[in-house]
């Protein structure tokens, strides 16, 4: 299983901070999209993407346990 | 703490203690402070949150990518979180080096890579409604996926 | 004190609030130390001694000019004087503006005019003897027998 | 009568923080040199002159009660 969490708008979008999703395999852009029918997100299109803390790139395949962020726009400072 | 997120107002002189050394001519310090006014809009208050135990490592990584590029530098970053009033400090950088050509400049990274790659967000509240804010969603495009490091002496 | 020479060790934050206002999103400050090393000669500690009514009045002239350049600005400076230590505060300038990059700027315009035109002076002390620093002695030349201002922004 | 400052290496030079001269009708300059050559200084080329606390040109004219300052390059900061 993967623990998924959200920031910011899309926190409120999705109305909870984490979810538990089984992502194993599929590629952050999968992973993505699957979100924002599932939750009918506003907007996917800026928003990155952090694996366990780091970013990733919409290629890069979800491993069994990893941590994946959504992360809106920054506006930090 | 050195690179830290804070529930807690920050104390400016204890994150400027964490750059003095014996080789620094210069000290230079930003302190973001909520402002009133924005595009004639009144702000009331903030809400910040973070990601925070990524925020940290981000921190963490532009104090690192300062000490590589600006020889000697010290860096020591604090962002507050929770509500903030006007004139509350949200972040606090302190950047210490030899020269002080150099400790604007590093200082002036600093700042410009929490913009691009540290996981906060703000929520603005204003008298008629609450938003959060995403400043680069219309001027900055990541074609790799994410930030790169850029150069601000250009 | 706003503008202000001081023989105690210079309070940061007494200089900071000074700036504070609801419309300012940024502060700067700079923050100048004794440095142990320069050109590879160990400094013991420095002696500071100013022309103190005339240095009030030109740090005070040198706020001035930032309100003047960059709109909505506001400055503090103090300078110490009498006998520094090695990591010992010289010098605070604290600056505020609406936005980031003219604190920056503002900032650094503030030291390198003090660099110009504050009557203030050190002799460093070394272990094998001391003098009066002159920085500008061979750099800067004044045409018209005194220092003008100059664009820091070319 | 004027009151003429001396501060940094001037004021070891010449020995006194601050000498009492008639200086009234002279230009700065005339005043420059009468020091220069009256206390053997060193160097009075880089040296620049306050008439009242402001910085004065070399043919400005000293006035009766004026206090002359001769400023030596800054080094503060």
């Amino acid at each position: 299983m993967n623990n998924v969490l959200f920031f910011a708008h899309l926190k409120d979008e999705v109305g909870v901070e984490s979810l538990q999703i089984e992502a194993k395999g599929k590629s952050v852009l999968a992973l993505k999209q699957e979100v924002h029918e599932t939750y009918g997100l506003s907007s996917i299109d800026s928003v990155m993407t952090a694996i366990n803390e780091e970013f990733a790139e919409d290629d890069d395949v979800i491993q069994e346990g990893d941590t994946i962020a959504f992360i809106p726009p920054v506006s930090g400072g | 703490m050195k690179f830290g997120i804070s529930k807690e107002p920050i104390n400016i002189q204890e994150v400027i203690d964490h750059v003095v050394q014996r080789n620094a001519g210069a000290i230079t310090t930003f302190i973001g402070t909520v402002r009133e006014l924005t595009k004639g809009k009144k702000t009331l208050f903030l809400i910040y949150e973070a990601y925070e135990s990524m925020a940290i490592k981000k921190l963490e990584q532009i104090g690192t990518e300062i000490r590589e590029r600006w020889q000697g530098a010290e860096v020591a970053i604090v962002h507050r979180v929770g509500k903030l009033d006007i004139t509350d400090v949200a972040v606090v950088i302190a950047v210490s080096t030899p020269h002080r050509a150099d400790a604007y400049e590093a200082n002036r990274y600093a700042i410009e890579r929490i913009k691009e790659i540290v996981p906060i967000w703000k929520k603005e509240h204003w008298e008629d409604g609450q938003e959060w804010i995403g400043d680069q969603l219309e001027k900055v495009s990541y074609p790799e996926g994410k930030p790169e490091a850029k150069h601000l002496d250009e």
